[in-house]
């Protein structure tokens, strides 16, 4: 009952943190758009290669965004010392990250996820692929969470270097773009690949928490 | 009761202290002096397990606490040299979280009447970013009687405060050990508190 | 003779005294242009649609001179103190936004059965869409900031560099060949277009100059009141 | 004299910070070429498909990159007082960003140009347009160091909110990416439009530092 | 010679401090005390025009400051209560630095000799993110012998420093009074000068 308690103040303070007020919200997803601009502009604005590349520009985008978001993860907190006061608190480096990641997914992708069927106009996008496209995004976010989280916490040990952790986001999600891109290609088999793609989830989720809680207890013990 | 038996923490091969060996009984109030650099919040980060110690051991109430850490942890009130109040919550935002933290007892107005005390009502709805550093500090603080713990460590809790308030925090400090609380705290001033055990840390 | 222009207690004076008979004027005006619209003649090309353009240029027009506005006042209150302009500012944003967006929209409505599509990539079109942005991040710029100072300032200081997206604006049809209409009425020498579709949109604009500027003034009454109170 | 003394110690301590150790360099191409590699995947290897869009994505990717390199504009030395203690020597903040602009050029966007051949050749790139691209990088690279300071100074009034930085660089750089991208594919003209590019690179540098300038004075008096 | 005229600061319409008048002739060490919150930090950054004042002038040497900021900040070190090295360089980067922008007379001799009598010697090549409190705090104080300026503005210039530490700051203090300096600081310490002015800022 208590550590319910906790764990409610723990998200009520993330979401304050995370929305001080709308307009927060609000302009992430106008960067969202902005991006979606800039890249209809550099490619052409042909409506036919707009249609067949549509969907891998939201995902990279997608994941450049996260990325952009990877210093909401732990960096203020870490510098603070309030990691620490809330691991005095009882909770378990492991289960910090992993209610970081749950909170990242809730307050930075989710929202996105609103913007998704605005985009697909831009790209005159099918209603099935749109489907598609929310479904795979949906579970494909988590899996970003998961990776920011590690590559967040790797940042901790390197103060100098901001792309050292994007790095390891970019080359983890190889995988994961191929599979979410590929859905909306194939044919058949949607099922199949949409359980491969909760697989890769579920495995992320088991491996961030303890990485993360790793890197982050080398980190505060060498601050 | 806490008991540090043969502490030592390395950094890279130095020794940044060897062989420590402190007791604190219940009711103790104890100062770690010693020069800029000796290691004194190391130390302290060593004996909370926040920094992993190079070999001894740690017993709180006789039992080592690296068998149950958040055991420990539950009677335990950190205050760091660094802020842990978040720069950009409220001062009340930043209270209800570490009340929330620490399930503490005390109900809103016990809140209001703390924050009075320490001359920091009028910033209840301030983000803490725009308070003075003794402000700051003070807030800090409040986890002291907040938290409700037994055991109080602080790492130069007088720094930044002014008279007044270093009047209350030893106030506050002597009615911890009055208590039968432990508290263990560096700082390069010497409060006028009775019976202090001073460390001398070089 | 001019205070009134950045003395808000003169202003208010001003403003007192002329707001009942412009909304009079205003009226007339509206109604005698809506009525001009009515008459018009139909383009052998276009048909009923040129109709459209007696809404799109005007606003693009009010759109185009609320950002210079904007722009104007923001130089005043940041190299001469002035802040009267922040009230401005604040005040005349929304107004500008909505005209931006009557633009956007009357021109895609337009260019459906124009051009063949809602909306394309062509270099007006977008630099009005970037405008429109500019407003909206303006609008939410003054919810931003908790210290007045700051938020009057970032908003000021914004504006003046997103002013350089103006002459994009005006200019993009001449720098490169897009589907958009080039300026035919306001170019300076002679105006390629006829008189009967020249006089309606003449009217419509003042109309359109006239509504916009009683809801800034009643907009700016107000901002004044709320600062008084603060 | 004893000015440039003081310039070249600027300059001296920025190429430290930058370059604490060559892994840094290297990473920002590293995760240049991940991206690249995402978008490779995501839009599908059909090589007709990437001549087309080779140039767009590329600079595309370069405006993102240095979205991510923001943050190493001012928002440490802002946090550390530092920027007050340079301004006190007698370096008015207007030159201060100045100085900034250039060393973010120097820094981080020039080590791209080394990357901008190899990337081509993914794209099967043909020489002439590697040339255009290089050239108009070089230039377009300088107006996104500009916009780049406005709005990480611009980041230092809002701290909660990365986003409305970021908002403003994609804002402002659209008719950037128009022209860049333009160039590769006009076929005459090309001086007219490299002209244009000097041109709005010159209004940048006009304007950034007087803004920057007074984002940070209000930051600085605010803080 | 520094003399600050009717000087007023209000945030948000809230007054921080109204009407101050200081005069500081070559030779005087003034020290401004005051609870915490009452603007301390405020009024120095106020003197020194990063902030700008609501009203009143400033004048150096006769001269109002805003006629020729850099001329005032030229015979100025600020040691701000906060640490302005950059954590990520050397001990030795960061003082090359500050020696680059202050034209600084001394040569790596007096540098070395001074990192000694400092205790700092052995860090030279330790990036400062590494020295404890203490530590930061001595580097910064090094400005004040590094940039051989007339006026000295310290913002809590005694907070973690040990007692050997604040026995040579004091000492630096009552030599660049001798040689016709000025200093004006915060701090809550009584520091154990001569004819120290304090100023009451409540
Ligand atoms: C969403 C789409 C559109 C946008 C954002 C847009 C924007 C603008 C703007 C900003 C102006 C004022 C330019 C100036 O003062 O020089 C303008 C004028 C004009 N527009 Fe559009 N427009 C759009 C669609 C259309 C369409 C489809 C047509 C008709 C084919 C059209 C015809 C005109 C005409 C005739 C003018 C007056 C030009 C002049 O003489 O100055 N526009 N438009
Ligand atoms: N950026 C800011 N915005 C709004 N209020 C501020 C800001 N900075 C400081 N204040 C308020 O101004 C007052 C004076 O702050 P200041 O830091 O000058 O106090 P101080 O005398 O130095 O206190 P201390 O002894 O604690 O250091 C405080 O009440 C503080 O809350
Ligand atoms: N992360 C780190 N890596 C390497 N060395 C460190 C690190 N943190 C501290 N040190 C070194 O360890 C020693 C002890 O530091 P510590 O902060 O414990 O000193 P302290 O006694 O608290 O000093 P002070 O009185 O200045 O606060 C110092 O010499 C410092 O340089
Ligand atoms: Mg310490
Ligand atoms: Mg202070």
């Amino acid at each position: 009952m208590f550590f319910i308690i906790k764990i409610f103040v723990f998200f009520r303070r993330e979401s304050k943190l995370f929305f001080t007020n709308i307009t927060d919200l609000f302009s992430n997803i106008v960067f969202f758009f902005l991006s979606i601009f800039i890249f209809v502009f550099a490619l052409g604005t042909d409506e036919q290669l707009l249609k067949t590349i549509g969907v891998g520009i939201i995902w990279s985008l997608l994941l450049l965004s996260s990325i952009l978001s990877l210093r909401k993860f732990y960096e203020e907190d870490f510098n603070n010392g309030i990691l620490v006061i809330i691991h005095m608190s009882g909770i378990s480096y492991e289960l910090l990250v992993f209610l970081k990641i749950i909170s990242h997914f809730l307050f930075v992708q989710l929202p996105f996820l609103i913007s998704l069927p605005i985009v697909s106009i831009f790209f005159n996008l099918p209603t099935n692929e749109v489907y598609n496209l929310i479904i795979t995004f949906f579970i494909g976010s988590l899996i970003l969470s998961c990776l920011g989280s590690i590559s967040a916490s790797m940042n901790l040990l390197n103060k100098t270097n901001f792309s050292l952790g994007g790095i390891v986001v970019l080359l983890f999600s190889i995988p994961l773009i191929i599979f979410s891109v590929g859905i909306n290609n194939a044919e058949s088999e949607l099922i199949y690949l949409i359980n491969l793609l909760i697989g890769i989830a579920l495995i992320f989720l088991g491996i961030a928490p303890w990485s993360s809680a790793a890197f982050i207890k080398l980190a505060i013990s060498n601050k | 009761m806490l008991l540090i038996n043969d502490l030592s923490f390395y950094r890279n091969n130095n020794v940044i202290f060897d062989n420590v060996n402190i007791s604190l009984a219940n009711g103790q109030i104890t100062q770690i002096k010693g020069k800029n650099g000796s290691g004194k919040t190391t130390l302290l980060k060593v004996i909370l397990n926040i920094i992993e110690a190079r070999s001894g051991e740690i017993f709180w109430e006789g039992k080592n606490i690296k068998k149950n850490i958040f055991n420990f942890y539950n009677q335990t009130t950190f205050i760091s040299d660094q802020y842990t109040s978040s720069r950009k919550l409220t001062v009340y935002d930043n209270i209800n979280f570490w009340k929330g933290l620490s399930y503490s007892q005390l109900n809103d107005n016990d809140i209001l009447l703390l924050l009075g005390t320490f001359n920091l009502k009028k910033y209840q709805n301030t983000e803490t970013m725009y308070l003075s550093a003794g402000e700051i500090k003070k807030l800090e603080l409040l986890r002291l009687i907040l938290e409700q713990k037994k055991l109080w460590i602080l790492d130069e809790p007088y720094n930044h405060l002014d008279n007044l308030s270093i009047e209350i925090l030893n106030q506050t400090f002597i009615d911890h050990v009055n208590n039968e609380g432990i508290i263990l705290f560096t700082s390069h001033y010497n409060p006028p508190i009775n019976k202090i055990d001073v460390i001398d840390f070089n | 003779m001019f205070g009134f222009l950045i003395n808000p207690s003169k202003f208010n004076k001003l403003a007192d005294i002329i707001l009942r008979p412009l909304v009079f004027i205003t009226s007339i005006i509206l109604i005698m242009g809506l009525f001009l619209v009515y008459v018009s003649p139909l383009d052998y090309q276009q048909g009923l649609t040129v109709k459209i353009m007696y809404i799109h240029v005007p606003s693009a027009w009010l759109a185009l001179l609320t950002y210079s506005i904007m722009t104007f006042y923001s130089i005043l209150c940041l190299a001469f103190k002035i802040p009267f302009g922040f009230i401005i500012n604040k005040a005349v944003a929304p107004i500008g936004a909505t005209f931006t967006l009557l633009c956007l929209v009357s021109g895609s409505l337009w260019g459906k059965p124009m051009w063949g599509t809602w909306w394309v990539w062509d270099a007006r079109l977008t630099s009005v869409a970037i405008m429109f942005l500019i407003y909206v991040i303006i609008i939410f710029l003054s919810q931003t900031f908790e210290n007045r100072e700051v938020r009057e300032k970032t908003i000021a200081i914004f504006i003046l560099i997103g002013s350089i997206n103006l002459p994009i604006i005006k200019f993009s049809v001449d720098w490169w060949n897009t589907l958009h209409q080039p300026a035919s009425i306001s170019k300076l020498s002679s105006p390629s277009i006829d008189v009967s579709m020249l006089q309606p949109l003449i009217v419509m604009t003042i109309a359109f100059s006239l509504v916009g500027l009683i809801i800034a003034i009643l907009r700016i009454k107000a901002e004044i009141i709320i600062r008084k109170n603060h």
